[in-house]
Parts: structure tokens; C-alpha cells; sequence
């Protein structure tokens, strides 16, 4: 912990480093739906993320030797914060694809100290974008049962299967991918993670168009593509354990960002009485989806609350509350209702696909009611969700069937 | 499904093997993809009018078939199997119920036949603002003479863009937000004044927004007495929203069974998706959910056929019912499908935008549930 | 079928009937909550029974030569419809318990001529009350693991074990039973359904109180209880086969006549009203509780259209439809919620239990609430209906922990 | 559960052992079954009393501990799990509520120190019909020179036949319906023309009708100025409020472990029923429901104690989101239960009935829905 008097300190510190560093022509940038490639941004913007990664603040909280800035946890908030405060924001974490969030923690745990100096500065920087390569056509859910290959050819491996819902493979340098090393082993005891350079002939992707018109997946195919023995992370067929991590980092960066509101986002009940009107007394005019959107919104708030009592249970405590198993699909039901109820208060007006008889308001909200259907399938299903609190948190027997 | 007539059945079979063969929902896809204004293909509407469908609600002397509103309800489910787009629901479905309603022995003798034989295609417009809300009509009659000047909007016209003639609700007196007051008139779509834009809509079909810039009509355009059209309109909308349900039904059905046929294929963890208890119990309450629907949805058209005299309730317990289990299925349609739900390359969204467009149409399950609710006084 | 012409002569014949036969002293008499058991009726009431078993017309499709009058369903229908219009009721089917529903159905399907000829005149004259033992403490859901077992003793088989939910066991003279014959076979292939007196040292009952304060159900203990073998119906050790039939006529009494509304019944909507008072617009004051009471009225239309629906396309065809299989939990939602609807409606008035400050009316609201939620535990739980549509309707495989 | 001060978890770890020691869920079975009228049993109280828990939320200065709402929600949870009945509730929470959010200095002096030593027991009279509606006051004061004479009625006053004093909300001036106008008067159980009967519910315990016929009382005996209570009455009820959820959490919370535990015991086809995936998931949806809730309603009460704005909202929150976990939990302790869980023998019934009660007092899920819709602005 850091005393609370250095954290002010550190604190204008900070603030007055972006102050003078941040460029003024990026207030206002949209940080939002589409993360930016290294082609296509401005000098202002290369400038600023550089400026970011020589402090090592883009991911403060990584050592100082792999590009971070050895910060402890509240002082990273103290960077967060100071940041946001100053209209200003931090390009590092979307630039790198999975890098920030998943690869590099990972790495930090199960890496070599090779593989750290070789691949962590590249992603501290923001200069080397990362995608992984897990789910396959027939191992959504049940990712255990992947079956693509890697063959030992001495100093690598040859990869050969077919990856889905690889985020942003067809931009990514490199890739993080579980591949199965030993097809004779239990499900389980024969993966291994590999990491390999998406630049080679044995890697081809394709984007998948979603239902809401974006196309923010590949399909990634291996053909005899090389991953170098150096790059296999943690232990021959152990993959299993370094998967289950990922995904830990994978839930945490779900949830404990919930949903990224924008501050200045209207409140549903506003949107509601812009749409429906109200009536003499103030209530909405539609008592009916008035019920639906104060259910949402007691939802929300009991969300947020949840978030912040395991905050404050964690303070000191080893073991995460049990609570936190809920998180993903309550997150999961406010948004998707939310999005339903925005359509639903929109009515004419929220059916639109194009064209200015729609406000970019209404095309946003279908566009972002379809993509908001992904929510509970991936990052593990609702489904899947439910399985593990049933047998993790409250000890119910496993359903015989599963495998 | 409610009992059926032979007749009903021949009709229902060749609906079902016509728009599988003929209609499937490949076709919808590929003129999605080619993106017309007219939001159909034309070949798919000639052939509807060639089997006769155009005629089904229209007597024999204005040469229609007059077979009545659960056999139109059997094509309709039919076609939203398979997404089929035609101005078949607009034009003789609820264009034609307009005219027999509504219009005079003139209008009639005029239109029916060519809404029959597919040279007409006929439109109702009455949504002005995002919602469904009749009383709202602010389009305004300026009547003087024997003549009527309309100025104002329309939007969300159903097959407005290939339409030959727009039945339009208009306000002759009262203000906003009255019941009272409305007129119906017919208007040819190449009317001085009248202007169309073609409405990009999740669903890919051809709604357009209309504008009327001082159109002129006559008194032989008007459909009943001036500024008494509310209550014949509301007679008409519940025909719509029947009719609709028919189409959800199809819509919700199909969604259904592709959702089964994948629980019975798809596997995970070593065994079908469908022997996962929880998605057995899901699929059984979308069974429920859907057989309660179908009842609400057919006994709708049934009660309109017998003439009877809860239609009004009826045709809001269908576009109430079955818009709520459409809602739900559709969901679990990419839900259950998982990964593959979600691609444009598989159909499932497909399904999912023509639901919601379906239950917005003509009011939602919200206005239907608060309409129902008032005509048992409460 | 009956010619119509045919069915209009009948109908002024039972209708005359009725009105010279009915004692005007029974009028408005509720056949409700307690069905009359023998002892507690006046003598109007017994010789109104007798009128009506002399005619056949309490049991009316069953053949003459077993006490029934041996008419069509149409008929019968027309008897119903007769008697109801004159203000009158069968008393027949309440005060025979399981007989007329259940029990008669399947002896007149399985037993032999002798078994006919003992046992259904006392049913079709009302004088004899059957109970049917069939679940137990540890099989109840699970019905085929019954335990009660049941050995050949030469002429009967002498029981030992208990049954539980014996529906009006304590006042029963008869009770037909599934018992293990042979414990050695599989679950349901070693079980039997045998018929035997309650009026034996071997047989005790214990009343069970509900948490709704009412006892119709008891325990049932068979201790060395004696069952004539020429009682046992069906064949020796396939009594799974006449339990499956037993329970077929169990869930066709429960779904052809759904919750028994009473004519005279204050709409819900009226109730509500009455309770909560109305807006200028006539609309219901509490526009959260308006919202749910509609739905349910609307849930209970779209219950009741579909029960039409499958008549109507019953007719002339030989399978039953499919939308049969969603009856019984689509009625206990309907049931359950206008339950809990109706407490929410009272308020501070719907949580009496006794006393005067209570009306009747809220006093068997509370009453009927609690009772209601054993109509999704009885009859195949709202669980195993699920299962049922999930396997037999739709041809889902059955998850591998069933047995 | 919120992060504890090292106190807090002392005082609820001894609320539980004492609870299911002393005062476990079969004393209140033995006390239903004897059936008195105060709907407690005295040992019971006495021992809550020389803990110290009646003096949770009063001052040192009158002889309380000064522990603050979250403490005394912990305490009451742990009664809730093992449904302890007592006036706790009523008279050391609401009652001490009351008069330190309303009472002058003389009626604190006089009553505080006698709600922690047992000797009073003050409770909250409001209702008067099916609802809960304060607005809807019309026990009426009529007053002239400093007295003040109460005619009118109230209902479902908890604690009522035990209480030694009522305090009283009546209506001073307007209509019945208007929010202005109420005034509050403690009135002692035993003043001339003030009658009470015992009203059996489900939940068997000690609530009483009231009747005033022409009660007189003093200015003394006014709580704040006459007229003006409408505003502090709001206050105390949020409190009670999130009191009330903090019993309910605990007999949602008991009724969950009643059902995780018979999941992971209850054999049927070969297996125990938890393994059966539809039931396990419906445990996961249970959870969730509670952990939610359990944040809504420790949130309300860490909200009173830090005396923000937010008050009112998060009270609402807790009552209407607890009260829908409850609702839904009791229903399925009955139902996952089976038979056994209809029988009176098994405690399941016992639960179920006070959850509907809790539900009631104070406002409904519906009535806080609404309400946290009003704070909202909509």
C-alpha cells in the first residue's frame, strides 16, 4: 500500500504530465467502438501514445524492465483517473488487441524471462497488436475439445486447424493460440499454448460479418504455420492451466469494466420521455414500458452496487467473494435489456438500418442492440455461467453428461 | 393448428411447398443483398398473384376467391416461414380489407379486381411519429368544395415504394391526439404534391416515408364520411394486426425448429446440446409458449371470419401473445445457436430483425397489453 | 355420434328429468373445497344421489350392466350441460374420491368381468369411496421406485410399507395400490396394482396437515395388509402399464376441467378494481399491478383458447395433439399467479388467517393461495411435464442421469 | 456481506449463535401453535433486551449504543433466518426511529431510555386500509387550545397488543389523499377511548387494529409541528424500509440454504436432484438473484448511517429488489421441496408466509417500483 499523502503527491504529478503532454487536437477523439490500427492514426496520436509508453503508463502496473512503470495498484488508479480527468485517455490497451489485457498478464506469469524481454515491450508500447486464437467451429463452449494440431518438428511446431472468433486477427503481428500437442491425452491433458507471428504463409484469416454488419472476427486458418519452440508458453501440454488464466483476465476485464458508459450518456428514463412523452403528472406515458425500464434500471443499480460491495469485501482478503461469479451474466441482462428497451421506446424509429430518416442515435442503438446479443455467448455463455456457480460456488454435483 | 376446411388445407399445403421450393429464404437474402428500393423480387410477386392468394379475401364479383381471413392467415404464416417478401400482406390483405370496410361501391368496383389481378398494389398509411398511435394523425384535410388539400407526412409505409395507391388517414377536424376527426382517403402515388423516399429498414423491406405537399383530392377519393373514419380504421388495423400475427406465427415457428433441429445436432461436451436438461426444459417452455400463441393467433382470424363481436380483443390478445413468445424465440434463435447466431452468413438474424419489425407494426405487445386491459374497462 | 335431431329429444327428456327430480332444498348447495362423504348428507341430498345412480346418468358412458347408462359423450355432455342449467350437480363423481375419475376408467379398461361386476355399481351409485396409493416418501416424483412390497401369500398378497398424499385415505372403503411384487426385476418391471378394502386391522391412515391448515391427504401405512389376489388388476408385475393409464386419467381430469371456475366468480379485473381503486380514465390505479393482472388474463385466454383449440382438432382424428402435453403447467401458471395477484391486490387485507377483521372472501383467498402451490408438485411436477414435452413431444434424448 | 468493522462482526456473529440457539425457527412454531395474542415469546424478548440490541440506534446519552442502522440490519437478518419474533423491530428500531428523527427532547428523554431497558414498547401506527398509502390518513385531529381529540381507526399495527405506546400518524388539516397535512402524536396504549383487537394473519404475529373514539391528547404529546409530518413520516418509513429488507434478505437467505440443502440430499432416479442440470441452474439464477439483492439492501442501510441524499432511492431499491428475490425464493423453497414442502410439519410453509407479510409492510415491490420511478423524475 502507499500512503495516502505520496498518492496526492504522485497525483499532480500526473496530472500535470498530461497536462503539458497530452495533444489538445485529440480531445474529443472516440476511443470507441472501432480500436484504432497502427496505419491509420494521426502524428498527434503516435506522438501521445509514445509519450505514454516511454513513462511506462500505458500499463503502469507492468515492471519497469518490460516496458511498465512498476506502479502499485492505487497509484495505476491515481494514472487512470488523471487521465480521464484531463479529457485525455489511454491508446496502449486497444492498440494492442489482447495484448494489455490478456496476453501480457500471462505472459507475466507463465513467461520465461526470454519471453517476457521478447514479447512484453512490444506490447507496453503499443506497437505490436496481438490476437488469440481459442474457440474452434466445434469447440465453442467446450473449448477442451479443440482439435487443432501441433506437430514437434524439432525446433517448432507446425500448426494445422482452423481458429474462430480470432478479435482482429486480420490487423493483429501476433497471436496467441492453444493447440492440441498430444491427441492421445485426456481432452485436457493434451493442449498446449503457442504463440506465433501472424506474418508467415501458414496463416490466412477472413473476417466473419456479424448480424449487426460489423465484422470484428476472423476466421483464422493454420497451414503448416511455424510457431517456434521458444514461443510455447508455460509447460508442454500444460496449456490447459495457461487457458484457464487467460480467461480469468479475460472475465476480470469484463466485468470490472462494466459496459464502458460514456459520462455523457443520457439516462434511459430521459431517452424514455424524449420517445413516449409523459403524462400530467410526470410519469412516463407508456406505463407499461415505464415498469420495464425502472426494473432495468433498479437492475443496473443493484449491478453496480454488487461491483462495489466485492470492492469492499476484497479490501485484505485473499479469497474472491463468492459474488463475483454472478457478474458476467447480470452485466449481461442489463445491458441486453437495456438495448431491447431503447428499440422498444424508439418504436418507428427503432427499426432503422440506414439512411437519414434515422438519427445516428437510432442506428447506433440497433446496431448496438444486435452486437449486445454476443454478450451472453462469448467470455463463457450464460450457460456456461450458470454451470459454474451451480458446482463452484454452491457445490452442486456435477450433471453426469458433461465431459 | 386450428381445424381446417379441405380447401384450407390444399391452400395451406401449397403455401408451405411453394414458398420452400419457390421462395425460400435464400431468395429474401439475395435480394437483401442486392438492396432494392421495392424491398421484394417481382418474379415472387407474379407468382403469388397467379395462385390466386391477391384474391382470398375478395368476393367473386369483384373476382376474388373470398375465402376469408384464417385461410389468408394460413399463406401468411407460411411465406414468414420463410421471410418471403411480397406487397401480399399490404395491398391485399390490408388494402383490400380497406376497400370492403371502408370504400365506396365505386372505390371497390374500381380497385378490387386490380389488387386481385396485381396491376394495383394498394397501401395503407397511418403512422405519422415513432409510435403507433392513430389518434395522432396530424396529416391535414383542407376541405373546401368538394375538394381536400393534404399537407404533412407519413411514415413507415408498408410497401410504399412499389405502391400504386396509398390509403391514407388524415385529420379532417379536431386536434392531435383526438380520436375524432379522421378521414380515409384513396390517393394515386403519382399525385401532384406527393412525394416517397425509400426507408433503409432492419427488416430489408420497402417502406417508404411519404410527404404530401399540398395533394388535392376529390370527394370521390374519400373513403366514408368525412372525419368519421376512426372507428372503420380501428376495424382495419385489427384485420392488420391479425394478420401480422399470422406471419409472427410463422416467423416464431420456424425459428422454433431450427432451434430444435440444432439442440438435436449441435454437440458439446460429448452429447447433443438438446440432452443438456436445462435446454430440454428451455425448449419445452418455448413449445408452451409457442402452442399458447398459435391458439391466440388463429382463434384472432377465426373470430374476425365469424363476424364476432370481441375481434377488437382478440386481435390484441394475438398481437400481444404472440409478439411476446415471437420476442423470446428469437432471442433463444441466437442464443441457442451461440457462435454461429450471431454471423450474417447464417439466417438467425434474419429472423430476429423481421421479429422486431413485425411487433412494432401496428403497436407493440406494450400498446396491445394497455388496449386489451381497456376494453374489459380497467 | 348421436343425430342432432336425436340429441335435442334427449335433452328435453333430462331436462324434465332434473327439474322433477332435483330437490329444490339443494339449490345453491356447494359441492366445493370438501366433497361430501357419506355420513354428513341430508336425506335430500342421498335421495338425490340414488334418483341419479337409478338412472344410470352419474356415470353415464359406463355400461348399464356395471351401473352406468351406457350413452355417448355427447350424451353425457348433454347431461351435464342439463343439470348444471337447472342449478343442479352430479354428487356422484365428488363422493366416490378416485372412483369415477380414475379408478372406474381403469378397471373398466383392465379388469375382469368379476372385478367389473364387484366394484363399479358401488362407484357408478356413489357409495363407495376409493384412494389411490401411489407415491411414497422417497418416490414420489420417481414413482417406479416404490418400495411397498407386497408377497404372495397364496390366496392375497400381504403388504408392508407406506404411502403418502392418500387422498381422503381416512374416509375411503377401497384402495387401489402399486406395490413391489417382485423386488429382484427392474424398477418398473417388478411393480403391481392391486385393489383392497381400508377397513382392515393392516391398514392405517394419518391425516396431514397442509400449510394451507387443511388435511385432505393422508399418510397410509400397510402393516401385513391383506389384498385379495383376485383383486389384482392388470396383469402380475406390469402394474407400471396401469399405472401410466391411471395417471393419463388423472392428467385428462385435471386439464379438461381447468380450476373449476364458479360462474358466479368476480372477474379479476373487478376484484382489483374494488381493491385498488381507479384513475380519472378508468384505468386501474396501480398500473405495476395493472400490468400483471392483464397479462394473466390474457395468459388465462390464451390457456382457454388452446384447450379449444385441441377439442376442435380432436374431432374426427385419432391422436391427441401435441399442444395437450403444455396444459397442465400452462394452468398452474394461470392458477398460481391470479393467486398471488389477488393477495398482492389486497393488501394489508391479504395476509389474514382468521378472525373478523378478515372477510370471508380474503380468508379463502390466503387459503386457496397456499393450496394452489401444490397444483406444479402433484400430477407430474411442473419439472417432470417439462420433461415429458422435452422428450416424448419433441424428441429431445433423455439426459443420461435419468433411470 | 459488506465489509465489517471488527464490532459489526461481533455483534452478528452473536445474533447468529444466539438465534439458532435460543431462539430457533421451532420456538416460533411452538409459539404459533399456542397462539397468543402478542405474537412473541417474553423470554425471547427479555434475552434481546438484556443484549443490548434495543439500544442498537440510541444515543449513549440515553442509554443506547449508538451502533447505526447496518448493525442493527445485521442483528436483524439473523432473526429473520430463524423467523425470532419479537417488538425488536418494532419499538427499538422504528419506534427509537421515530423519536429520534421527530421527537422534542422531552419525549426522547422520556421514552428512548425505556425502549433499550424493555420497559416500553413503541410502535408506528400509519395504515388504515388494504394499502399502504400515508397520504391516505384519515384518523382525524381535532383541535382546539393545545388539545387534541383523535377519532378514526388503524390497521396491521405491528406489535400492536403488546405496545405501550403508539405513535400515531393522524391527519390535522386537508383531504384524505393529500400528502400535506399529517401531524404525529404518541399516544399511550391505555388513554381513555383508545381500543385494540388482535388480528390473526398468516405470519402469526402480534399485530392489532386500533380504534380511536374521540382520543384526547396534549401538545406534549405532538412529535414536531402540527401539520408538517409529512416529510420526517417519509424518513422514518424509508428506515423501517430498509429494515424490513434486511429481515427479508435473512429469510431469503435461510429459505436458499432450506433449498441448496435438499438439492444436494434429495435422491430421485438414482441421483440427487442438484444434479439435474434445470434445477441447478435455477440454484445459479437463485444466487444471483440474492447476491444482488443482499447489496441492494446492506446499501440502503450503509446509505441511512452515512446520512446521504440518496436515502429515499436506495430504500425503495432495497424493499422492491429484495421483495422480488423473496418472492421468487419462497416460492421456490415450496416448490423444489415438493410434497414435504406442503405439509405445516416442514418449515418451508412458515417462511413462505412471513415472506408475503414482509412483502406488504410498508409498501410492495409495486409501490417501490413506482416510487424510485417518482425520485427518478418519471
Amino acid at each position: 500500500m502507499t500512503a495516502a499523502s505520496d498518492l496526492d503527491g504522485f497525483r499532480s504529478e500526473v496530472s500535470e504530465w498530461v497536462q503539458s503532454n497530452f495533444p489538445s487536437a485529440l480531445k474529443g477523439f472516440d476511443l470507441g467502438a472501432d480500436s484504432p490500427s497502427d496505419k491509420g492514426v494521426s502524428g498527434e496520436f503516435r506522438a501521445w501514445r509514445q509519450a505514454l509508453a516511454d513513462k511506462g503508463w500505458g500499463t503502469p502496473t507492468w515492471p519497469k524492465e518490460y516496458g511498465g512503470a512498476g506502479r502499485s495498484d492505487p497509484e495505476a488508479k491515481v494514472i487512470r483517473q488523471e487521465i480521464a480527468k484531463a479529457g485525455a485517455f489511454n491508446p496502449i490497451p486497444p492498440m494492442t488487441g489482447m495484448g494489455v489485457t490478456m496476453v501480457g498478464p500471462t505472459i507475466l506469469e507463465y513467461g520465461t524471462d526470454e519471453q517476457k524481454a521478447k514479447h512484453l515491450p512490444g506490447i507496453a508500447s503499443g506497437e505490436v497488436r496481438w490476437c488469440l486464437g481459442l474457440s474452434e467451429p466445434n469447440a465453442g463452449s467446450d473449448l477442451a475439445s479443440l482439435s487443432t494440431k501441433a506437430v514437434d518438428e524439432g525446433d517448432a511446431f507446425i500448426l494445422n486447424g482452423q481458429k474462430i472468433w480470432t478479435s482482429g486477427a486480420h490487423i493483429s503481428q501476433w497471436c496467441g493460440a492453444v493447440v492440441r500437442t498430444d491427441p492421445k491425452a485426456k481432452k485436457r491433458d493434451g493442449i498446449s499454448f503457442v504463440m506465433l507471428p501472424m506474418d508467415q504463409k501458414g496463416v490466412e484469416t477472413r473476417l466473419i460479418k456479424l448480424i449487426s454488419g460489423a465484422s470484428p472476427f476472423c476466421e483464422t486458418f493454420f497451414n503448416e504455420a511455424r510457431a517456434d519452440k521458444s514461443d510455447l508458453l508455460g509447460d508442454l501440454n500444460d496449456g490447459w492451466s495457461v487457458v484457464k488464466r487467460l480467461l480469468q483476465h479475460e472475465r476480470q476485464s469484463q466485468t470490472s469494466a462494466p459496459a464502458a458508459v460514456k459520462i455523457d450518456q443520457e439516462p434511459l428514463q430521459e431517452q424514455a420521455k424524449r420517445y413516449v412523452g409523459t403524462l400530467e403528472d410526470g410519469t412516463l406515458a407508456d406505463p407499461d414500458l415505464r415498469l420495464r425500464v425502472v426494473e432495468n434500471l433498479m437492475d443496473a443499480e443493484a449491478h453496480k452496487l454488487t461491483v462495489s460491495r466485492i470492492t469492499a469485501e476484497a479490501k485484505g482478503q485473499v479469497k474472491v467473494s463468492a459474488a463475483a461469479s454472478i457478474l458476467k451474466n447480470s452485466m449481461t441482462r442489463v445491458a441486453q435489456t437495456k438495448a431491447e428497451l431503447t428499440l422498444e421506446m424508439m418504436g418507428n424509429q427503432g427499426i432503422g438500418w440506414e439512411g437519414e430518416q434515422f438519427s445516428e442515435e437510432e442506428l447506433r442503438s440497433v446496431r448496438d442492440w444486435l452486437m449486445g446479443k454476443a454478450m451472453s455467448i462469448y467470455g463463457g455463455s450464460a450457460e456456461i455461467q450458470n454451470n459454474i456457480i451451480s458446482k463452484n460456488i454452491l457445490g452442486l454435483p456435477e450433471t453426469t453428461q458433461q465431459g | 393448428m386450428a381445424a381446417l376446411t379441405e380447401e384450407q388445407t390444399l391452400i395451406k399445403d401449397q403455401a408451405t411447398s411453394w414458398a420452400s421450393a419457390e421462395a425460400p429464404v435464400s431468395k429474401f437474402r439475395a435480394m437483401r443483398n442486392e438492396g432494392t428500393d421495392i424491398g421484394f423480387a417481382k418474379p415472387t410477386w407474379s407468382a403469388m398473384v397467379e395462385m390466386g392468394w391477391t384474391g382470398i379475401l375478395v368476393p367473386e364479383e369483384y373476382g376474388g376467391s373470398d375465402l376469408g381471413y384464417l385461410t389468408f392467415g394460413l399463406v401468411l404464416e407460411e411465406l414468414g416461414k420463410q421471410l418471403a417478401a411480397s406487397p401480399l400482406f399490404a395491398s391485399a390483405y390490408v388494402g383490400a380489407t380497406a376497400l370492403l370496410l371502408a370504400g365506396t361501391e365505386a372505390q371497390k368496383s374500381s380497385h378490387l379486381p386490380r389488387i386481385v389481378d396485381g396491376t394495383e398494389i394498394v397501401t395503407l398509411a397511418v403512422d405519422e411519429g415513432p409510435r403507433h398511435a392513430p389518434a395522432r394523425t396530424a396529416l391535414e384535410a383542407k376541405s373546401e368544395g368538394g375538394k381536400h388539400v393534404l399537407t404533412g407526412s407519413k411514415t413507415l409505409v408498408l410497401e410504399g415504394m412499389s405502391a400504386t395507391h396509398f390509403l391514407v388517414v388524415v385529420r379532417s377536424t379536431g386536434k392531435v391526439g383526438e380520436a375524432q376527426g379522421l378521414s380515409l382517403f384513396i390517393v394515386p402515388a403519382d399525385a401532384m404534391g406527393l412525394s416517397r423516399r425509400a426507408m433503409k429498414t432492419m427488416d430489408s423491406r420497402g417502406y417508404a416515408e411519404l410527404n404530401f405537399d399540398g395533394v388535392e383530392v376529390s370527394d370521390a377519393d374519400l373513403m366514408g364520411p368525412a372525419g368519421q373514419a376512426g372507428e372503420v380504421l380501428d376495424e382495419i388495423l385489427d384485420r392488420a394486426r391479425a394478420g401480422i400475427g399470422a406471419e409472427m406465427l410463422g416467423v416464431g415457428s420456424q425459428a422454433f425448429a431450427m432451434t430444435l433441429d440444432y439442440l438435436k445436432t449441435r454437440k458439446q461436451f460429448g452429447a447433443v446440446i438438446g440432452s443438456f436438461q436445462a435446454l430440454g426444459h428451455r425448449a419445452a417452455e418455448l413449445f408452451a409458449a409457442m402452442e399458447l400463441a398459435r391458439s391466440c393467433g388463429e382463434a384472432a382470424l377465426q373470430e374476425i371470419d365469424a363476424q364476432s363481436n370481441s375481434v377488437a380483443k382478440a386481435c390484441s390478445l394475438s398481437k400481444a401473445k404472440v409478439g411476446d413468445f415471437l420476442h423470446t424465440m428469437s432471442n433463444q434463435l441466437i442464443q441457442i445457436h451461440g457462435g454461429i447466431g450471431m454471423t450474417d452468413e447464417f439466417d438467425a438474424g434474419l429472423y430476429l430483425k423481421r421479429a422486431r419489425v413485425l411487433a412494432t407494426l401496428y403497436g407493440n405487445q406494450s400498446y396491445h397489453r394497455d388496449r386489451y386491459a381497456r376494453l374489459l374497462g380497467f
